[in-house]
C-alpha cells in the first residue's frame, strides 16, 4: 500500500512517499509563486526517486499553506494533525511539536497515537517567525543554514529589542555598524526568536518529549536557547526537520487507503 | 565659499557640493557596510566630478541616520530638517514634504522661509517604507522601478488587505498563485503602499505644494495613487529626489559656514 | 557628587542597597503598583513601600504567555521581573487598579505562579478604584482602603493606628515638600540639575524608606543650591506614560536639550499635592489620593490635567513639550493629542512620541525624532 | 471616491429598501431582484433578508436601524438634542426623555457589514485627526463617520460604562474635550454584585444621569413614558430569556445572525415597541425552528461558544459561513452574556429608575470585564456557567486589537475553561471590525482547522 502527503508551505514544498508505514522517499522544492507547480516538482522528484509512478500512488493527502488546490490530492489536512503524525512516527515519545514555519509557529500537545490534544499560534505579527531569519540572513549576507553554527561561537549575545522583523533588520544593520560582532548579533536574534517560540510551547504546556520541525529546527542556535528558556532537552527527528508534515500526511494517506 | 552636504541612509547614500548657491555636484551610491565608508565613497565621487578635493570644502554637514558618524562633517542635522530645507530651495512654494525611505516614512511641514514646523516619522513597524515596495518586487520578480509603470496598466487592482510588509507579501504570493495579472497586483501594492503612507499624512495635514523625496518619488505609480488619495497633485523636481537631503545638508552647511 | 550618586543610582535597578539593609533588620516590603496606592498605610503599618517597576527585564517570554500583544510593555516588564525572582524580596503586593493594562497583572502574576512560572508574594491584593469623582465614590473608596488595612493587619499581624497615620503624613509630606523644592530649583534660568537626575531621584523616592530618603534629599537640595547650573539649552518637558527608565531622558539630554519639567507618574504627579494633616487621618488620605493631579484614566478631568501641564509649562519656561506615550497606552495617547492641540495653540510646540517601553528599542528612530524637533524649536 | 458615495448614500437607500419592503412578505424573487436594483444595500439584504426564516425578523431589524439613522438625521429639525452613548448601555432611558442616542459602535456594526471596504477610510480619517491606531476600531468608525460629518454632531456626551474598558471610556472623554460638549460619567465600580453595595453605587450613579438629561434637554422625566419604555424593556428580556432556554437544545435552533440581531436591536431600541416586535418575531421563528428540528447545515457538529465578539465586516460572511458548515453559534459573547440579575419593577419612578441601572449594570462588558477574571459575576464565572447549561464544546476568541482589558486577560481565561472546563480553545488575532489586520478568509480557516482538529475527533 503506497501513499503521498505533499506539504505546500510558504516558502519550501515537500512531499514523502510511505509504504506500509515506512517512508520510501521524500523531496523539497522551493515554493514559489506557483504552489501548483512545486507540488507536482515535489511529487516527481519524489517519484523518480523511489522509482515509482504517480499512478502507484494509492492515496495522496495534501497539507500546508497552499495545500488546498493540489490537483492530485485526494483531500486536504491541515497542518496539526500532519506535524504531530510525522513527529509521532519518528519519535514516539513526543508529547509537545514545537513547529516553526515561515510566518506560522505552532505549538502542539500531542496525545496517544500522535492525536491533537491542544494547540497555540504565534500571536499575530510576523516576528518570531522563521520569515526573520531569512530577513537576517540576506543582511548579514549569510546562508540561513550557517546562523545556528556561527551563533555558537558567541560568548555574550546581543538584545535584539524591535518587535517589527523589518525593524529589526534596520537594527542588526546598525549593529553591524557600531562594530559589534556578526556571532554575537546571530546569538542575540536565535535567543529573542527561541524567547518567543518558548512562550507560545509554554501556553500549550512543556511536556516531554519535546519535539522541534520545520527548517528553524536546523537552527542549532535557536534549539540551544530555546532549551535553555524550556529547561528541557529538544528532540529532532532523525531526517529532514522540513518533511515532518509530509510525512504526517503521507500516513494519513495510509489511513484513508485503509479505511476506504 | 564651498560647501558640502552628505546623506547617508539605510539603503543609499547621497552627497551634494555647492557653491554661491549652485549647485557643483550630486551623487549617489548604494551603502556599504559602514556609514564612514558610505560617506568617503560617495563625497569622493562628488567632489571628482567638480574637480576639488575634500580640502577645498569649507564646512559640510551629515545627514541620515549614519549621520553621527561621518568624520568629515562638521555637524549633522536631522533627515527631516535637512529634507524640508533642500525642498525649499528647490521649490520655494512648499509647504508639505513626503520623504519615503528605505526603513522610514516622514511627513515634514516646512513655513515660508523652509523653517521645520512639524512633522511625523512612522514609528512601529515598516509599513509604508521603501522596504515594503522592496520585500514586493521580490515577491513579483521584478526590479523595483519596474512595479510603477507596471501599475498604471492596471484593470482591476488586486486589493492588499494586509498593513504587515511580511504578511502582505504572503498575501501577494498568495493572488500570483491565484493566477492574479502582474499589472493589477503592481497596482495593488502601489496603492496599498500610498494608503499607508497617505494614514501617516493625515496626521500632520497637507498643505499645499506638496513634493515627494526619496527613491519612491521615482515611483510613478505610488505618486499617482497618493494624489489620488490626498486629493492633490505634487510638484516635481528638477534634480534627482534622492539628493534633497544632501542638499538640505550642503544649505544648513553654507548658513553655519556665515554663522560664524 | 557622592550624594547625587546615592540617590539616582538606586533609579537604575529593581533592588537596592536600602531595600537589602530594610530586609536584614528584618524588615517587610509591599510592592505597590502607582500613584494611586495609598503608601501611607503601608508605611504606618511598619512595611516599607515599594513601588514595582519594568526596569531590568529584557525580554517577557513569560508575559507573552499571558498578555495579548497589544499589552502594554512596562505591564509586561513588571511580570517579566517577578518570573525573573527580581519581586523575590516582596512579601507582599498590591496591584491598584490604575489601567486595563495594570489591573490585569493581578490576573496574571496569580497565573504565573499557579503555573510554577513565578513566585507570588504571601499577601497580595486587588485594591479597586471608582473613575469619577463623586460622593458615594470617595466612601467606596474609603471602605475599600478599610478593607485593605484590615487584610495587611491580619496578614502581617500589625496595627495601623490612627497616631502611626498621622506621622506617616508628616514623613510623606516632608518628601513631597522636598521634591517640591528640587522642581523648583529646576524652574531657574541656570538648571542645577539634570533631568536625568531629576527623575532618578524620584524613583529612588518609591525605592527606599522615607525618612532615610528625606535626610539625603535635604543634604543634596543645599549642595545642588551651590552647584553651577546648566544654560543655553533648549528647555524641555515631558509629559506621558509612565517611565522608570532614565536612559530616555538622558538620550534626550544628549542630544543637547535639559529637561526642566514633567507631568508624569514617576514625576512630578506621584508628589505634587500635600496631605491634609488635620482632620481623620485615613480620611485625609484617601482624599489626597484621589483628588490628586488626575493620571487620565479618571474620566471628566481632562480640564484639570490640561491646566496643570500648561502652568508647569509655563513656570519651567519650557521651549517644548515631549508627548510621549508607550505604545498601546490609549489613555495617555488620547490625551496627548488634545495636550498637542491645546498647547500647540497656546504657542508651545509639542513633539508626539510614541514609543516601545524596554531596551531602547531603535533609539536611532528616538533620537531622530528628538533632534528634529530641538532643531524646529531652535535655531 | 466610490466607497465614499455607498457610505453616504447608505441611510437613504436603507429607507428605499425598506420602503420598498415594508408590508410586503417580500419572496427570495424580490430580494434578489432588489439586491440587484440597490447594490449599496446587497450586502444588508444578503445578511438579513435572504434567508426565509431570517427575513421574517430582518426586516423589523432593519426597520429599528432605519429609524435609528432617521431620528439621527432629523434630530435637531425637530429640536431634540443628540446623545453620544456606548453600545454597552440599554437606551430605554433615552427613549424615555426624548433624546436621541447615538452609538458609534452601532454605526461601525452597520457601515462594516453593509459597505464595501466597511469603515477603513473612516478609521483612517481618526488617525489623521491624532487618535491612536490602537484604540479600538469600534468606537473609532463611528467616531470618523460623525467627525467626517456624515452624521449629525452629537449634543452631550453619556459615558455609561467607565469601569468596563478603558480605551471605550477615553474615547467618550475625548469627543467631549474635542468636540467641547458637554459631558457625564456614569461609573460602573470596582466589583459587581447582585443587589449589593455596588448595584447601589450604580443606581446613585444612574440618578445623576437623569439629573444630568433633565439639565441638558429642559425635559422633566415623564413617569408614564417612563414607565411605557420599562415595559417595553420587560418584555424583550422576557423574550430574550425565552430564547436563552431553547439555545439548550440539539441542534441549537437559533440562526447565528439571530445573536447579532439580538443586542443590535437592544443597543439601538431597547424600550421600544419596535425592539419588542423584533424579540418577539425572533422568539416565534426560533420557537418553529425547534419543533421543526431546525439547526446549522449540514448537521450540528460544533457547539461553538465566541466568549466576546463575532466578526462584522464582508457583508456578514462570519454567520453564514458557520450556519453552513456546522458549526452552530451557541454564543456570541454581546449577545447572551450576563444573564438577569436584576428585575424590572415597574411600580415607583425609583423602583424604575433602579430597575434600569440594574439593567445597565448588568450589560455585557459592564458586567463581566470589569474586575478580576475570576471574581463573582466576571468573565470566567459567566462562561463557566453557559459552558454547562448549553454545553458548549468549545470556546473561541474574537476582538479587536484595541481591547486591552480583553487581550490582558484572554490567554488566561483560555487556560482556565480548558483546565476547570475541559472544552478546547482558540484564540484568533484579528479585528472584527478591520479585515486590514486579518483578512476573514484567514480567521476562517482558522476556526476551520481548529474545529475539525481538536473539536470533532
Amino acid at each position: 500500500m503506497i501513499a503521498a502527503g505533499c506539504d505546500v508551505g510558504s516558502l519550501t514544498t515537500k512531499v514523502a512517499i510511505t509504504k506500509d508505514g515506512a517512508i520510501i522517499s521524500h523531496h523539497i522544492v522551493e515554493t514559489g509563486f506557483k504552489p501548483d507547480l512545486a507540488a507536482k516538482n515535489a511529487m516527481d522528484g519524489a517519484l523518480s526517486k523511489a522509482n515509482l509512478s504517480i499512478d502507484d500512488v494509492g492515496y495522496c493527502v495534501s497539507t500546508g499553506d497552499g495545500g488546498k488546490n493540489v490537483s492530485f490530492a485526494g483531500k486536504y489536512v491541515s497542518q496539526l494533525p500532519c506535524l504531530s503524525k510525522g513527529s509521532y512516527f519518528f519519535i514516539p515519545s513526543v508529547r509537545t511539536v514545537v513547529d516553526v514555519g515561515g510566518n506560522a509557529t505552532r505549538a502542539i500537545s500531542v496525545g496517544k497515537e500522535g492525536r491533537v490534544l491542544s494547540y497555540r499560534l504565534n500571536d499575530k505579527c510576523a516576528a518570531g517567525g522563521g520569515r526573520f531569519f531569512d530577513v537576517l540572513a540576506e543582511a548579514l549576507e549569510l546562508k540561513l543554514d550557517d546562523l545556528g553554527l556561527l551563533s555558537q561561537q558567541s560568548k555574550s549575545p546581543l538584545e535584539i529589542a524591535s518587535q517589527c522583523t523589518v525593524f529589526a533588520e534596520s537594527e542588526v544593520i546598525s549593529l553591524l555598524n557600531d562594530g559589534k560582532d556578526v556571532v554575537d548579533i546571530i546569538a542575540g536574534v536565535n535567543q529573542s526568536i527561541a524567547s518567543r517560540i518558548a512562550s507560545l510551547v509554554r501556553n500549550v504546556g512543556v511536556k516531554e518529549d519535546v519535539v522541534m520541525t520545520g527548517g528553524v529546527a536546523k537552527n542549532i542556535g535557536v534549539i540551544k536557547s530555546l532549551e535553555g528558556w524550556l529547561g528541557v532537552g529538544i528532540k529532532t527527528v532523525p531526517a529532514d526537520p522540513q518533511i515532518v508534515g509530509a510525512v504526517g500526511a503521507s500516513l494519513l494517506a495510509e489511513k484513508e487507503l485503509q479505511e476506504s | 565659499m564651498i560647501v558640502a552636504g552628505c546623506d547617508v541612509g539605510s539603503l543609499t547614500a547621497e552627497a551634494v557640493i555647492m557653491s554661491d548657491g549652485e549647485i557643483l555636484s550630486s551623487e549617489i551610491i548604494g551603502v556599504r557596510p559602514k556609514p564612514e565608508q558610505s560617506a568617503k565613497d560617495v563625497m569622493d565621487k562628488a567632489l571628482q566630478k567638480a574637480h576639488l578635493a575634500l580640502e577645498d570644502i569649507d564646512y559640510c554637514v551629515s545627514t541620515g541616520y549614519g549621520r553621527e558618524r561621518i568624520p568629515f562633517a562638521r555637524d549633522n542635522i536631522s533627515e527631516i530638517s535637512c529634507h524640508g530645507k533642500g525642498a525649499h530651495w528647490l521649490i520655494p512654494s512648499v509647504r508639505t514634504v513626503i520623504d519615503v525611505g528605505g526603513q522610514d516614512c516622514k511627513v515634514i511641514r516646512v513655513d515660508a522661509n523652509g523653517k521645520l514646523q512639524n512633522f511625523i516619522m512612522n514609528d512601529k513597524c515598516a509599513a509604508g517604507t521603501g522596504r515594503f515596495l522592496e520585500v514586493m518586487a521580490k515577491t513579483l520578480e521584478i526590479r523595483l522601478d519596474e512595479i510603477g509603470p507596471l501599475s498604471l496598466l492596471a484593470r482591476n487592482p488586486v486589493v492588499i488587505t494586509n498593513m504587515c510588509s511580511i504578511y502582505a507579501q504572503t498575501e501577494v504570493a498568495a493572488s500570483i498563485a491565484q493566477g492574479a495579472d502582474q499589472h493589477d497586483l503592481a497596482a495593488g501594492i502601489t496603492r496599498a503602499m500610498a494608503e499607508r503612507v497617505n494614514s501617516l499624512v493625515v496626521r500632520v495635514g497637507v498643505e499645499e505644494d506638496v513634493v515627494i523625496t526619496g527613491g519612491v518619488a521615482k515611483n510613478t505609480g505610488v505618486v499617482k495613487s497618493l494624489e489620488v488619495m490626498l486629493r492633490v497633485s505634487t510638484k516635481k523636481f528638477n534634480v534627482d529626489p534622492q539628493i534633497v537631503g544632501a542638499l538640505g545638508g550642503a544649505l544648513f552647511a553654507k548658513e553655519k559656514f556665515l554663522r560664524k | 557628587m557622592e550624594l547625587m550618586e546615592k540617590l539616582v543610582e538606586p533609579a537604575k535597578t529593581l533592588s537596592n542597597p536600602y531595600v537589602e539593609g530594610w530586609r536584614e533588620k528584618g524588615g517587610k516590603v509591599i510592592g505597590y503598583s502607582g500613584t494611586y496606592t495609598p503608601e501611607e498605610i503601608i508605611y504606618a503599618a511598619g512595611i516599607l513601600p515599594y513601588r514595582i517597576g519594568g526596569r531590568e527585564a529584557t525580554k517577557v517570554t513569560i508575559a507573552d504567555m499571558y498578555f495579548g500583544q497589544v499589552i502594554c510593555n512596562f505591564v509586561k516588564c513588571v511580570l517579566e521581573n517577578a518570573a525573573d525572582g527580581r519581586f523575590d524580596f516582596l512579601d507582599g503586593a498590591i496591584i491598584t487598579y490604575e489601567c486595563d493594562h495594570m489591573r490585569r497583572i493581578f490576573d496574571a502574576w496569580r497565573r504565573a505562579a499557579k503555573d510554577g512560572n513565578a513566585r507570588l508574594p504571601a499577601f497580595f491584593q486587588y485594591y479597586g478604584l471608582p473613575h469619577s469623582r463623586s460622593e458615594h465614590a470617595t466612601k467606596l473608596l474609603m471602605a475599600e482602603t478599610q478593607r485593605l488595612i484590615k487584610e495587611m493587619e491580619k496578614h502581617f499581624g500589625v496595627e495601623v493606628t490612627e497616631e502611626g497615620l498621622r506621622n506617616a503624613i508628616k514623613v510623606y509630606n516632608k518628601t513631597r515638600q522636598l521634591l517640591r523644592k528640587l522642581y523648583e530649583l529646576r524652574e531657574k534660568d541656570e538648571v542645577p540639575v539634570t533631568g536625568t537626575e531629576a527623575l532618578g531621584i524620584v524613583i529612588t523616592s518609591t525605592v527606599m524608606p522615607k525618612d532615610e530618603y528625606n535626610k539625603q534629599l535635604e543634604k543634596l537640595l543645599d549642595e545642588l543650591g551651590k552647584r553651577k547650573g546648566i544654560t543655553g539649552r533648549p528647555r524641555l518637558m515631558i509629559v506621558g506614560s509612565v517611565n522608570d527608565d532614565i536612559e530616555l531622558v538622558k538620550l534626550m539630554e544628549d542630544l543637547g536639550a535639559v529637561v526642566v519639567a514633567d507631568s508624569l507618574c514617576y514625576g512630578a504627579r506621584c508628589f505634587w499635592n500635600l496631605v491634609e494633616e488635620n482632620g481623620d487621618p485615613l480620611q485625609a488620605i484617601v482624599t489626597r489620593y484621589w483628588e490628586h493631579i488626575p493620571c487620565p484614566r479618571m474620566y471628566g478631568e481632562y480640564s484639570r490635567r490640561y491646566s496643570f501641564v500648561r502652568d508647569i509649562a509655563r513656570s519651567g519656561k519650557v521651549d517644548g513639550v515631549i508627548l510621549e506615550n508607550i505604545r498601546f497606552c490609549d489613555l495617555h495617547g488620547m490625551d496627548n493629542t488634545l495636550y498637542g492641540r491645546d498647547l500647540e495653540a497656546e504657542g508651545i510646540p509639542t513633539l508626539r512620541l510614541e514609543r516601545q517601553y524596554g531596551p531602547l528599542a531603535d533609539s536611532g528612530r528616538l533620537r531622530t525624532r528628538v533632534q528634529a524637533f530641538l532643531e524646529r524649536i531652535g535655531g | 471616491m466610490k466607497e465614499e458615495a455607498a457610505q453616504a448614500s447608505f441611510p437613504r437607500a436603507l429607507s428605499t429598501m425598506l420602503g420598498m419592503l415594508s408590508g410586503t412578505q417580500a419572496t427570495d424573487k424580490e430580494v434578489r431582484g432588489m439586491m440587484k436594483a440597490l447594490p449599496a444595500m446587497s450586502a444588508m439584504m444578503e445578511t438579513f433578508m435572504l434567508e426565509p426564516c431570517i427575513r421574517e425578523v430582518g426586516l423589523p431589524f432593519l426597520e429599528i436601524q432605519s429609524s435609528y439613522l432617521q431620528n439621527l438625521s432629523n434630530a435637531h429639525k425637530e429640536g431634540k438634542k443628540i446623545a453620544f452613548e456606548n453600545f454597552n448601555f440599554p437606551p430605554a432611558i433615552l427613549y424615555a426623555m426624548d433624546v436621541v442616542p447615538l452609538s458609534p459602535e452601532v454605526i461601525s456594526s452597520f457601515l462594516s457589514i453593509g459597505v464595501p471596504k466597511g469603515i477603513f477610510r473612516f478609521l483612517d480619517y481618526t488617525t489623521g485627526i491624532g487618535i491612536p491606531e490602537t484604540m479600538c476600531t469600534a468606537q473609532k468608525g463611528g467616531v470618523g463617520v460623525i467627525l467626517s460629518g456624515l452624521i449629525e454632531k452629537p449634543d452631550m456626551v453619556l459615558n455609561m460604562a467607565s469601569g468596563s474598558c478603558d480605551t471605550n471610556s477615553k474615547m467618550f472623554d475625548f469627543i467631549s474635550e474635542y468636540l467641547h460638549i458637554p459631558f457625564c460619567n456614569i461609573d460602573a465600580p470596582p466589583y459587581w454584585d447582585e443587589g449589593g453595595e455596588m448595584m447601589r453605587y450604580y443606581q446613585q450613579e444612574y440618578r445623576k444621569l437623569v439629573a444630568f438629561l433633565e439639565e441638558q434637554t429642559g425635559n422633566k422625566l415623564d413617569e408614564d413614558k417612563l414607565r411605557q419604555c420599562c415595559k417595553e424593556a420587560k418584555k424583550q428580556d422576557e423574550y430574550v430569556a425565552e430564547i436563552y432556554d431553547l439555545r439548550r437544545a440539539v441542534p441549537n435552533p437559533v440562526p447565528a445572525i439571530f445573536n447579532f440581531m439580538m443586542f443590535g436591536t437592544r443597543f439601538m431600541s431597547s424600550g421600544t415597541p419596535q425592539a419588542t416586535k423584533v424579540m418577539e418575531t425572533m422568539y416565534e421563528v426560533v420557537k418553529e425552528r425547534y419543533k421543526k428540528g431546525e439547526g446549522v447545515l449540514p448537521r450540528e457538529k460544533a457547539r461553538a461558544g465566541f466568549v466576546y465578539l463575532g466578526h462584522f465586516t464582508m457583508g456578514g460572511e462570519f454567520w453564514r459561513w458557520l450556519e453552513h458548515n456546522g458549526i452552530s453559534l451557541i454564543m456570541e459573547g454581546l449577545a447572551i452574556l450576563g444573564h438577569q440579575h436584576y428585575t424590572i419593577d415597574t411600580s415607583t419612578v425609583d423602583t424604575m429608575l433602579d430597575s434600569l441601572a440594574g439593567q445597565a449594570h448588568n450589560m455585557i462588558m459592564t458586567k463581566q470585564i470589569r474586575g478580576p477574571l475570576d471574581y463573582p459575576g466576571q468573565w470566567f464565572e459567566d462562561i463557566a456557567t453557559l459552558a454547562k447549561d448549553l454545553n458548549l464544546d468549545c470556546a473561541i476568541y474574537l476582538g479587536t486589537m484595541g481591547c486591552k482589558n480583553t487581550w490582558g486577560g484572554i490567554k488566561v481565561l483560555m487556560q482556565m475553561i480548558e483546565e476547570e472546563l475541559g472544552i478546547p480553545t482558540l484564540i484568533i488575532h484579528s479585528d472584527t471590525w478591520d479585515d486590514r489586520v486579518t483578512p476573514w478568509p484567514t480567521i476562517r480557516d482558522q476556526i476551520e482547522e481548529f474545529v475539525n482538529t481538536v473539536v470533532v475527533q
